[in-house]
C-alpha cells in the first residue's frame, strides 16, 4: 500500500504540480487525505527520503528535495523493475530476444500516446 | 506520554470461553486493528477496554483511568459503538443529538452538521426508517461528534454496502489529524484494517497470538513459489507457516521472510521462482488455519 | 431531548394573535353576563334556576338561547386557536406550562372559593329571602333534613375551565399518537368546507342531552360536552396560521346568518312549550347542531371581518374577560338573590343586576388583578 | 468505585425513558378520558365498561412500564447503547428504578385519584374506596416483584410470567378480601373504615413492594461491571 503512496508522490513531482523546496503535507494530513494509515505515510516518507526525493528538516517537516532529477532516477527505478519482470515472463513463455522485441513494438505502436502527433486523449 | 489503553496479563473467563493473559497497550495518535475469527475475543476484549466488564485477573488502564473502578469517567472521553448495538427505532437522529450532547461537554455540533450532510442522514427521521448502513452511520456520528480521545469500534464496516464503507472509513480518516486520539476497531474486513491501521493485533481462541507495526507484520510475512519437490520436513521449519503442492509447483507461505530463506530453499531442491507480499486476508487466513501462530 | 421545536425557526410562517379572536370573546363574555342575568326571568327555567323570579316574560326563552347556543362553542374555538399558537410558539412543554398556570391553578382556586360563596349566598338566601324561588324552597326542605345526603361534586359554572384542561389533553395525546397527523393526511383538504360540515358533529352530542342545553357541571367528561364542543376546540387547532380559509365564507355571512335565524326559530317551534330531555329527538338536535355550528361560524366570520380595529371599551373587556368570567355569577346571584324581595318589573331589576355586576367586576380587576401578580393568572 | 450516584445523568436517563414512554402515556390518558366519560353516562353497563377499562389501564401500564424499559431495550439491543455512556452499574440500575417507577407512577396515581373520585362522586357506597385501594395496593405489589425479576432475569418468557401470573392473582386476591368480613362489611356503608386486617395487608403490600425495589437497588447497584 505504501508503494502506491510513493508512486503517487513520484508523479506530482514529476508533473511539476509540487515544487523542489516546497513543504510536503504533514504525514498525518496526507494519511487522513487518503484514508491510508499514518504508518503507511511514514514508511512511504522513509522510502523517497532514502531515494534522495525529499528531504526531512527536524520539527519542519519534509519538503521536496532541490534536486528532482532524482524523481526521474525514481522512476527510471521502476521501470527497471518492470522490464526484469517482462524478461521473466518473456522466459517463460520461451520467447526468444527477437520475439520480444516485436512484441514490444507491438504495444508501442497500440498505445495512443506513443506518437506526439496524434495528440495526448483527455 | 499517558497510553490510550493499557492492559497487563488480562483474563476474563465465561462458561466456554476464555480470554487468556493478554498484555497490549497503544500510544495515543494510532490507529489499531484488531484482528481475530468469530469468537477469538474480540468483544471480550473491547468490553474489557470499555469498562463493562470486570477481569478476572489483570488490570485495565483506559486513558489513565483504571477500569472498571473508573469506568464512567472513561467512557465519558471514550467513543464506544459496536455492532450489537442499536439506536431507539422510534426517535430521530435529533434526539439522539440532543441525548448525547448533553451527556457529553466535548459535544462538537459543527462537526455534527458536516457529518450529517457528509453522511447523508435525515435528522428529523425516526430510526426505524433508517437502512441498516444509515443506522450505523447515524450510530458512528453520535460517537466521532463528542471527539472522544479513543474510538472502540466494534466490527464498524460489517454489512455496509461500498459507498456507505467508504465514507465510514474517510470519517475514520478524519481522527488520524489529531495527534491525541486513538482508534481500536476490529473487523473482518481484513482490508479496512489493511488500510487504516497503524498496529495490528490478532487475537486466536482467547490468546493474543500478534501485535507489531502493520507494516512490519506485513513485512514478515511472503507467499513464494517454487518449482520441484518439497521435502517433507518443509512443513516443520520454523518460518515456514504453510507448504501447498500442486504438480511440480509448491507454494511456500512464510511468517518470518528472510533474505537468505531463498537459498536454504534451493539447497532443500527447490527452485524460488518469484517471492510476493502477502495481504492481510491471506496471512489472516494462514495463521487462522494453522493454529494461529501468527 | 423534546421532539417539539425549540422555539419557532426565525422566518417560519407564524400565525399571528388575532385581535379579532380576543375582542369576540369579550364580546362572547359579555353575553355571558346578560344570560346569566336574564335567565331569573325565564319561565322554562323557574322551577331550577336558583334566583328564579316571579316577573318573568316569555319573550326571555326566545331571546336568550340563541346567544346561548354560539357563545361557548366561540369561547372553544378561540382557546384551541390560542392553544395552537401556543404549541407553535413554545412547544408541547410551554403550552402545558401555560395551561397549568393559566387553567390549572385559577381552576383550583377559584373552584373552592366560588363553591363557597355559591352555597353561602344561597343557604342565606334559602332561610332569608321572604318570597324564595322553587329552588330555593327545595334547598330549605334539603336543609331541614336531620341528615342530608351528600351532593355529587360539581364544577359549576367553571365547567369551562375543565373542559378547556381535558381538551388540552386530548391535544397532547392527538399530537403524540400522530392522529392530527393522519387526519392531515385521510382529511378533506381544503378548510371552508369541511367548516360547513361541522353540524354532523355536533348532532349526536345534542341528541344526547336535553335542549336547550344544560351546563356538563359532573366532573366526570360528559359524552355530549366532548362531542359538541371537542369539534369547535379542534377547529380553532386547525384554523391557527390558515385563518384565510375562510375567505370564501364571507360572501355568505348575510344569508348564513339569516338562515340561523330562520333555523333558530324553527328549533323554536319544535320544542314543546317547555326544554326536553334528558335526551333530545333527532330532529330538534339537528336544528340545534345547524344553528351552533353555523351560528358560530357567522360569528367569527362577522369578527374578523369588522372587529379588527382596537376598539377602547371591547380591549377594557377583553382585558378583564377572564377575570369576570371567574366572578360573575356569585355576584349576579348575590344581587338577585337581593332582588327577589322586591317587586319591580324584570327589566329593571334586569339592568340593573348588569350594570352592578360589570361595574364589580371591572372595578374588582383594575383593583386586584390589573397591577398586581394575579394578573399573571387570571389577567 | 465511586458510590456517589451521577445525578445529573440519571435525570436525563429517566427522561429519557419518560419520553420513549410517551406514546403509551397518551394511549393510557386517552383510555382513561373514555373510562371516565363511560362512567359519566350513568348507565349500569357504562360503569361497568368504564371501570373493566380502567383496570386493563392499570394492568397495561404497569406490564408496558416495565416491558418498554427493560424487555424490549433488552430486545432492541438498545441497551448497549446506553452503556456506551458514561453511566456506572449503580447509575443505570437507579436511573432504571426511578424512571420505571415515574412510568408507572404517573398513571396509577392519576387512576388511583380517578378511581377515588368515582367512588365518593358517584351513588357508590364511599366504603368501598378501603377495598380499591387494597386492589391498588396489589397490582403495586405486582408491578414491584416483576420489577425486580425483570431487572435481574434476561429471560423474557420468565419475565412475561411473573408479570402475568402476579397480575392475574389480581382475582383470586380480590375473592379473598371479599370473604374478610371486616373489610366486605363497611365497603357496602357510606362510612370509610380501616379496619385493622385492612391496613395489615396494605401495609404488608407497601413494605413487600418497597423490599422487592431496595433489594434491586442494593444488589444490583453495587455491581463492579454489567458483565
Amino acid at each position: 500500500m505504501y508503494q502506491q503512496i510513493v508512486d503517487q508522490i513520484t508523479a506530482r513531482v514529476m508533473a511539476g504540480d509540487w515544487a523542489p523546496g516546497q513543504a510536503l503535507p504533514s504525514i498525518r494530513e496526507l494519511a487522513a487525505g487518503s484514508g491510508v494509515s499514518v504508518i503507511t505515510v511514514k514508511r512511504a516518507y522513509e522510502e523517497l527520503e532514502r531515494a534522495g526525493l525529499i528531504a526531512t528538516r527536524q520539527g519542519k517537516g519534509s519538503f521536496v528535495a532541490d534536486r528532482p532529477d532524482q524523481a526521474r532516477q525514481l522512476l527510471e527505478a521502476g521501470l527497471d523493475r518492470a522490464l526484469d519482470e517482462v524478461v521473466t515472463q518473456a522466459a517463460r513463455l520461451g520467447l526468444d530476444r527477437q520475439q520480444l522485441h516485436r512484441r514490444l513494438d507491438e504495444h508501442l505502436d497500440a498505445a495512443p500516446s506513443s506518437n506526439p502527433s496524434e495528440g495526448s486523449q483527455s | 506520554m499517558i497510553p490510550a489503553f493499557a492492559v497487563q496479563s488480562l483474563s476474563k473467563r465465561y462458561p466456554h470461553f476464555a480470554l487468556e493473559d493478554v498484555s497490549l497497550s497503544l500510544q495515543p495518535g494510532t490507529v489499531m486493528g484488531l484482528v481475530g475469527a468469530n469468537g477469538a475475543g474480540k468483544t471480550t476484549l473491547l468490553r474489557l477496554l470499555s469498562g463493562l466488564a470486570a477481569p478476572d485477573a489483570g488490570t485495565v488502564e483506559v486513558l489513565g483511568h483504571r477500569l472498571p473502578e473508573a469506568q464512567a469517567d472513561a467512557r465519558r472521553e471514550v467513543g464506544l459503538a459496536s455492532e450489537d448495538m442499536r439506536l431507539y427505532r422510534g426517535r430521530s437522529l435529533d434526539w439522539h443529538i440532543d441525548l448525547v450532547r448533553q451527556i457529553f461537554p466535548s459535544w462538537d455540533d459543527d462537526y455534527a452538521a458536516t457529518l450529517v450532510r457528509r453522511f447523508d442522514l435525515k435528522p428529523q427521521q425516526t430510526l426505524g426508517g433508517y437502512s441498516h448502513g444509515q443506522r450505523v452511520k447515524a450510530l458512528l456520528l453520535l460517537c466521532l461528534a463528542r471527539r472522544p480521545k479513543l474510538l472502540l469500534l466494534d466490527e464498524p464496516t460489517t454489512g455496509l454496502d461500498p459507498v456507505a464503507r467508504l465514507e465510514v472509513l474517510e470519517a475514520l480518516a478524519d481522527v488520524l489529524r489529531d495527534e491525541r486520539r486513538s482508534v481500536l476497531f476490529s473487523s473482518h474486513n481484513t482490508a479496512d484494517v489493511e488500510q487504516l491501521a497503524d498496529r495490528i493485533a490478532f487475537l486466536h481462541a482467547g490468546r493474543l497470538v500478534a501485535d507489531a507495526d502493520k507494516e512490519s507484520f506485513l513485512d514478515q510475512w511472503r507467499r513464494v513459489l517454487c518449482l520441484g519437490a518439497a521435502p517433507p520436513t518443509l512443513a516443520a521449519w520454523p518460518e515456514v507457516a504453510a507448504v501447498r503442492s500442486a504438480g511440480s509447483q509448491v507454494e511456500v507461505r512464510v511468517r518470518a521472510w528472510r533474505e537468505d530463506l531463498s537459498d536454504r530453499l534451493a539447497a532443500a531442491g527447490l527452485r524460488v521462482e518469484r517471492v510476493d507480499p502477502m495481504s492481510l486476508e491471506e496471512i489472516f487466513v494462514t495463521a487462522v488455519r494453522t493454529g494461529g501462530a501468527a | 431531548m423534546s421532539d417539539a421545536p425549540r422555539g419557532a425557526p426565525a422566518g417560519a410562517p407564524m400565525g399571528p394573535r388575532v385581535p379579532a379572536l380576543d375582542q369576540l370573546r369579550a364580546l362572547a363574555m359579555g353575553v355571558g353576563v346578560l344570560f346569566h342575568a336574564a335567565l331569573a326571568y325565564s319561565p322554562w327555567l323557574f322551577p331550577y334556576w336558583p334566583t328564579a323570579s316571579d316577573a318573568n316574560w316569555a319573550g326571555i326563552d326566545a331571546l336568550v338561547w340563541l346567544p346561548h347556543l354560539v357563545r361557548m362553542p366561540l369561547f372553544f374555538l378561540v382557546s384551541g386557536y390560542l392553544a395552537a399558537l401556543l404549541l407553535e410558539r413554545r412547544g408541547m412543554g410551554g403550552l402545558m406550562r401555560q395551561r397549568v398556570r393559566r387553567i390549572l391553578v385559577p381552576f383550583l382556586v377559584a373552584w373552592p372559593l366560588v363553591h363557597l360563596s355559591v352555597s353561602a349566598l344561597t343557604g342565606w338566601a334559602a332561610t332569608e329571602v321572604a318570597a324564595p324561588s322553587p329552588f330555593l324552597l327545595a334547598v330549605r326542605e334539603y336543609l331541614a333534613m336531620p341528615d342530608p345526603p351528600d351532593l355529587p361534586l360539581s364544577t359549576g359554572h367553571l365547567w369551562f375551565l375543565w373542559y378547556l384542561l381535558i381538551f388540552t389533553v386530548l391535544l397532547w395525546v392527538s399530537r403524540t399518537l400522530e392522529f392530527d397527523a393522519a387526519l392531515a393526511r385521510l382529511g378533506p383538504r381544503s378548510l371552508a368546507p369541511s367548516a360547513i360540515g361541522l353540524p354532523i358533529l355536533l348532532w349526536p352530542g345534542f341528541m344526547l342531552t336535553a335542549a336547550p342545553h344544560p351546563a356538563p357541571e359532573s366532573l366526570f367528561p360528559q359524552v355530549w360536552a366532548l362531542l359538541v364542543y371537542g369539534p369547535f376546540f379542534a377547529l380553532g387547532v386547525a384554523l391557527h396560521g390558515r385563518l384565510d380559509a375562510l375567505a370564501p365564507l364571507r360572501r355568505w355571512l348575510w344569508p348564513g346568518a339569516i338562515a340561523c335565524l330562520a333555523l333558530y326559530l324553527a328549533f323554536l317551534r319544535q320544542l314543546p312549550p317547555g326544554p326536553v330531555g334528558p335526551t333530545t329527538p333527532w330532529a330538534i338536535a339537528a336544528l340545534e347542531a345547524m344553528v351552533a355550528g353555523w351560528g358560530t361560524l357567522v360569528c367569527l366570520v362577522a369578527g374578523l371581518r369588522w372587529l379588527d380595529r382596537p376598539r377602547p371599551w371591547l380591549d377594557r373587556l377583553a382585558g378583564s374577560a377572564y377575570w369576570t368570567y371567574l366572578l360573575h355569577l356569585p355576584v349576579v346571584f348575590a344581587i338577585q338573590y337581593l332582588l327577589l324581595d322586591v317587586a319591580w318589573p324584570w327589566p329593571v331589576e334586569f339592568v340593573l343586576t348588569v350594570v352592578a355586576t360589570f361595574a364589580i367586576c371591572l372595578a374588582t380587576h383594575a383593583l386586584l388583578v390589573k397591577r398586581t401578580r394575579l394578573k399573571r393568572y387570571v389577567g | 468505585m465511586s458510590f456517589a450516584p451521577n445525578l445529573p445523568l440519571i435525570r436525563l436517563l429517566v427522561v429519557k425513558d419518560w419520553q420513549l414512554f410517551q406514546k403509551q402515556l397518551a394511549a393510557y390518558v386517552l383510555a382513561g378520558i373514555i373510562a371516565l366519560a363511560l362512567l359519566g353516562l350513568a348507565k349500569p353497563w357504562a360503569f361497568h365498561l368504564g371501570a373493566t377499562l380502567l383496570l386493563v389501564v392499570l394492568v397495561a401500564a404497569a406490564c408496558f412500564a416495565i416491558s418498554t424499559s427493560l424487555l424490549v431495550e433488552r430486545k432492541e439491543q438498545t441497551l448497549a447503547f446506553v452503556m456506551s455512556l458514561p453511566v456506572t452499574p449503580l447509575d443505570f440500575t437507579l436511573a432504571k428504578l426511578a424512571g420505571n417507577l415515574l412510568t408507572f407512577g404517573v398513571p396509577y396515581l392519576v387512576l388511583l385519584g380517578g378511581t377515588a373520585m368515582v367512588i365518593l362522586g358517584t351513588p357508590i357506597p364511599d366504603g368501598f374506596v378501603v377495598f380499591a385501594v387494597l386492589v391498588f395496593g396489589h397490582v403495586l405489589l405486582a408491578y414491584g416483584l416483576s420489577l425486580a425479576v425483570a431487572m435481574r432475569v434476561e429471560s423474557e418468557g420468565w419475565n412475561t410470567f411473573v408479570m402475568i401470573a402476579s397480575m392475574v392473582l389480581v382475582n383470586p386476591f380480590i375473592m379473598v378480601i371479599g370473604q374478610i368480613d371486616a373489610i366486605a362489611g363497611p365497603a357496602r356503608t357510606d362510612a370509610i373504615t380501616w379496619s385493622a386486617p385492612a391496613l395489615a395487608i396494605l401495609a404488608a403490600q407497601i413494605l413487600l413492594f418497597a423490599l422487592a425495589i431496595a433489594w434491586t437497588a442494593w444488589s444490583l447497584g453495587r455491581r463492579p461491571a454489567f458483565y
